[in-house]
């Protein structure tokens, strides 16, 4: 599974992207947040922002938090959009 | 006929007029083309730039679904949205959206509408180097962007 | 500091990049430009040109005396009109309106009043030449303009 | 008094500007539309659309009739503006 950081997350994880395996009970985008904040003090401290981070699977949106993370090879994690 | 819009991420600056070319090309029932050009802002001295970061190929992907949703929409004869990234310097071009339609009001909606969308919903991320300083910071999201995507819904 | 309208009425061609250049010079405050290019339709092919009439002197000093009011509503930091006259092909650009802000709303809503106004208060009239006759007709105005116009009252 | 006419008044008139002088009772917009009435064939059949056709006086828009023609030096006559 590839895991994709943008924007703060990224400077704060100091990691544009990396390869995790998770654990068979990750099985949806709210476990997926509670497996991240667990990881060490860095992801605590990013992943206490939960409630604003966003999250893309496989390159679409997904605003439901019970999404299922089935088929999943990419997932990205990202503060609010701001271009244009 | 299926009307494709242009969609483009590029680092490179673009040329309005070029751009138009490309959208009208040689269609002989345009009446109207509206484009909107973002262009980097100094806020009162306190930039010096803007560095834009995106998700490739989410961007261009998300761009064109929705594109072709205003397209359908707004009965529009064609779309393009260019987004820059990487640095760009104050009074810099940052974004692009040209729409071309038979008559005026639905080239303004289309342009609008499709610029907050942009604003809201296309994976972009702005962050501000300070004038005179190291200083750079994340933009922050703008609840006024959010409420200019909500009022397209009530015409729904 | 008193932001003054660039108004222009000419036969010739204009190059949007050029025009828009001029309206933005050297403000480093502004964030948004929006333009609108009013092309010669060929209306399903019925048309070969239009022809543009105008009351010189008027034109300019009316189109002028609305700028100004734009600027004024919609707190713009520049607005540029150009409008042609004479004979203008199928596909060949007739009017351009581009209005400059910080944000992009001012910027639409500016340019899309100015085209409102343009449409049924700036003397000028358009002929249709059609295609393959020696035929051509003036244009009626359309209540639609009128109704165009009148909704940016409602908002007053 | 200049008198200027536009779009198909000038074409159906053959006319762009004329010179005329008015009669004393000629005192607002209204009196000048019966008094062309009044010209000749072609300029009553032209201004009997006068309800259509718009005026301007020194080059600035009059929309009632009752205008006084006081200080006028160039009084213009043309259809409902079909612009941009």
């Amino acid at each position: 599974m590839k895991l994709v950081y943008f924007a703060w997350l990224r400077e704060r994880l100091n990691c544009g992207e990396e390869t995790v395996e998770l654990p068979s009970n990750v099985a949806n985008v709210s476990d997926l947040f509670t497996w991240l904040a667990k990881r060490d003090e860095l992801f605590a401290s990013v992943f206490e922002h939960a409630d604003i981070i966003q999250v893309a699977i496989n390159q679409k949106h997904v605003q439901d938090r019970s999404t299922s993370l089935e088929g999943a090879n990419e997932i990205a994690l990202f503060p609010p959009m701001t271009g244009g | 006929m299926t009307i494709e819009p242009i969609i483009r991420v590029q680092s490179d600056e673009f040329s309005v007029d070029e751009e138009v070319k490309q959208l009208t090309g040689e269609k002989a029932d345009i009446g109207a083309v509206v484009t909107f050009t973002g262009i980097c802002r100094e806020e009162g001295g306190r930039l010096s730039a803007l560095e834009l970061e995106h998700y490739p190929g989410m961007a261009e992907a998300e761009m064109t679904v929705f594109a072709k949703q205003a397209i359908e929409r707004f009965n529009l004869q064609g779309l393009l949205a260019i987004h820059r990234y990487g640095k760009i310097d104050v009074g810099k071009q940052i974004v692009l959206v040209a729409a071309a339609s038979r008559h005026r009001q639905a080239a303004f909606d289309g342009a609008n509408y499709f610029m907050d969308y942009l604003k809201t919903n296309a994976p972009f991320w702005k962050k501000e180097h300070a004038k005179n300083s190291e200083q750079s910071n994340w933009v922050s999201a703008r609840d006024a962007d959010d409420h200019a995507l909500s009022k397209w819904s009530k015409l729904d």
